[in-house]
């Protein structure tokens, strides 16, 4: 029988190897696992690359503190400054955290790409940019282009609203965001899901991710993400 | 920057620039029905509030396909959130997309319009909207970038100057660019401009503002839109 | 309001050109838009380029007719022959078709490309074959890969199983296949769909093709694909 | 192909070939619970028979991750057909993907397995499965390029010869190829065959075949395979 439910986070967690590339979904805190960002801080691991959209906000978020630790190396985003990312802010100045700032579009397409078996693809984004200095650019049809390079994960860290034994995933509304490319795109996925359903119980149409692409289900019912009536980036 | 801003300092006198919503709703009035438009974080979702009456859907680039407004207090859902991160509704109508086929949307040309902000506009279309300094502190892009270059027309809304007054329309911009010859429109407080082939063409004027008013406060050359 | 339902197929059908490169959907005969392409052949364009994964077979379904008028150019598929592809086999054989070969993956994700503003990319499938001849190839982190471009059509015809006013589609079963990628890769697509609902009924998470990537919508509800116990390709 | 095909002329004899349904039996014993497989069309097709006990789930590429059995008259559902465009079942757990996303998955390599026939397989994992002349009618490809080079690892199930008794087992392949050094594991009527870095290896053989009367059906140098 296929089940690749795990009793806890720590064992989601292990066998994360030092210098890994851990990509991470969420757009701001909706879809994203920061209990699994939690655990990556339990587990230890060290020398990482961390990709996902942003860079955390204020100093208590697991994503935050996991920067705070020093164990992350570098981080792939395109939005890490926001009202609050002050330890972002703070060891980017330092130059204990490297940045490879990457437009939002760019960076899905990389990861898709990863997840696709697709090595390079041609934009036109960023083209002429300071973002697109360095970069291999062609003319395709009269227009320019940039060679941008797919984006692979060691481990994918996913949070999803339901899950069922064989991994198969749903996404809540706009907690969709970048999960279902994250999990496409490592050699180790793991979720965090909110509620763990029968196998079935999803249904053919309905599945978000098929479990192919999972590895390791861990069930998280924390509820909701904080309201963000605010705008904060 | 500095050369060509001197001309366009000097505070705006004798006429009334346009307030906010004013150009959220002069912006609004060109949009037909029917189109989806994505507006960026900030001046350009007050647009979102001038299209009553007309089916107009908004795209959110983080896989939303007919938002509506913000969410009241009672009607909480914390898990739709709009590209600014704040909470929002959905219309009726509305889908749900992932981040790359949301922006595979967004780079395809299936949005008809994208309404940003800029700090600065040229006179070709270029414009610079993501960050003031490259060495300053931590730029973050977001997806504008992606957005400049995949919607089918890209307007900016912005003040007609910057705070200490000087001009965000340039023969040249000064700043990181966003993209090259993105552009197409540009609503300010005190005037709608096409970029054209020729620069900046001058379509609508805040009430009482001169041609010669609107040329001091910006630093590329304009002329008069020909009429249709 | 939004409404792109159209009352017939004639008019579902208004203005597509000759020299019109036309994308169409199904897998065999499940999810196939047969009725538009009836459409196609009594609107009278010629000098077509069709895209899709069958040249069809027999001598009866719309898309043999529509070969046997002589109106099409070229075809760019990846199985064009069945053991009833006659017609194919007798035009292509006799000069007056030609084909571009394209395997299934290589077809499916260049019309994705070009939905998506992707205007080339890299893939390994076909590199040392006789499909890669005369393509640009290039070594990525020690793999060979060809450059594959995207291919955009004038025209997408499509078939939904579902289909709102705002053009908001869901596809049934196994009817999804090719269709998606086809509505996304075209100036104009046109949908036969099999049941009209109200906007809304559909639902933000269970929508297969938002509504931005069609244009028409045509109520063809004709019932289910002929069963086919019996492998034909 | 007909220098080395004269090697590998000549029935088989005093000993027992495998049938098509021994064949498959011998292949489905070492998939390991958990795999996603692609089954290609013709025998390739027998091993979802043999699996049973084990979830080992089964993918077309037409977008169905979770393929059952055929569809029995009594059941069918005529908007559900495999790569074959045979009615199918879907198994519990099943999902449903359009074809980018289907091709997205087996060239990313998250299928562990595909399973094809072929024409011909070289001592260096070539194979050819895909047309026997690029110029004599029309040849068709359909996925089998992309499975070749995406999933995980090839394995091929065919017979040991051709029908007029040929070689299919060679040191170069002759027929147009659908992949290079594609191929991991060789199915046959008459043994199963590991492609090792020197060439094929063989791991078992059909009861009462000797190693020379396998070679002499082979037109590429054999070795068994080295105990684990």
């Amino acid at each position: 029988m296929i089940d690749k439910r795990v009793k806890s986070i720590a064992e989601a967690m292990q066998g994360i190897k030092d210098g890994s590339t851990v990509l991470f979904g969420g757009f701001g805190a909706v879809g994203h696992p920061s209990h699994l960002i939690d655990g990556l801080i339990e587990q230890g691991a060290k020398d990482l690359t961390l990709v996902g959209n942003n860079a955390g906000s204020g100093r208590v978020e697991p994503l935050v503190r996991l920067l705070a630790t020093g164990r992350v190396r570098k981080i792939i985003c395109s939005f890490p400054r926001s009202s609050g990312s002050v330890v972002f802010d703070e060891m980017h100045k330092a130059g204990k955290l490297e940045l490879e700032l990457v437009p939002q579009g760019t960076l899905a397409e990389r990861i898709r790409a990863a997840g696709a078996g697709i090595p390079a693809f041609y934009t036109p984004t960023a083209y002429g940019t300071a973002l697109g200095e360095g970069k291999e650019s062609r003319e395709i049809n009269g227009r320019m282009y940039l060679l941008e390079y797919a984006i692979r994960g060691d481990v994918a860290l996913v949070e999803a609203w339901q899950a069922d034994r064989w991994g198969n995933l749903t996404f809540k509304l706009s907690g969709r965001n970048f999960n279902p490319i994250m999990a496409t795109a490592a050699e180790l996925t793991i979720v965090q899901a909110q509620h763990i359903v029968e196998l079935g119980e999803i249904g053919p149409e309905a599945t978000h991710t098929p479990g192919v692409y999972v590895n390791r289900v861990v069930h998280v019912p924390y509820g909701d993400p904080a309201p963000a009536l605010v705008a904060t980036a | 920057m500095t050369t060509t801003a001197a001309r366009a300092t000097g505070a705006a006198e004798g006429f009334k620039p346009w307030t906010r919503p004013e150009m959220a709703a002069r912006l609004a009035r060109d949009i037909p029905e029917g189109w989806c438009v994505n507006l960026g974080i900030g001046i350009p979702l007050l647009v979102s509030n001038f299209v009553k009456g007309r089916e107009v859907i908004f795209q959110s680039e983080n896989g939303i396909i007919g938002m509506g407004g913000l969410q009241k207090p009672e009607e909480l859902e914390p898990w739709l959130v709009n590209a600014g991160k704040q909470n929002v509704n959905l219309v009726t109508g509305a889908s749900i997309v992932h981040h790359a086929d949301s922006f595979a949307m967004i780079r395809g040309g299936h949005i008809d319009l994208c309404v940003l902000g800029a700090f600065e506009v040229a006179e070709n279309g270029d414009f610079a909207n993501w960050t003031t300094s490259l060495t300053d502190g931590v730029p973050a892009v977001g997806g504008a970038m992606d957005l400049a270059v995949g919607a089918k027309r890209l307007w900016v809304i912005m003040d007609h100057t910057s705070k200490d007054g000087r001009a965000k329309l340039l023969e040249h911009c000064a700043l990181p660019l966003t993209a090259l010859k993105a552009v197409s429109r540009v609503y300010t407080n005190l005037a709608v401009l096409d970029v054209g082939p020729q620069g900046f063409e001058v379509v609508d004027m805040a009430p009482g503002l001169s041609m010669e008013a609107l040329q001091a406060q910006t630093a590329a050359k304009l002329k008069r839109k020909a009429a249709a």
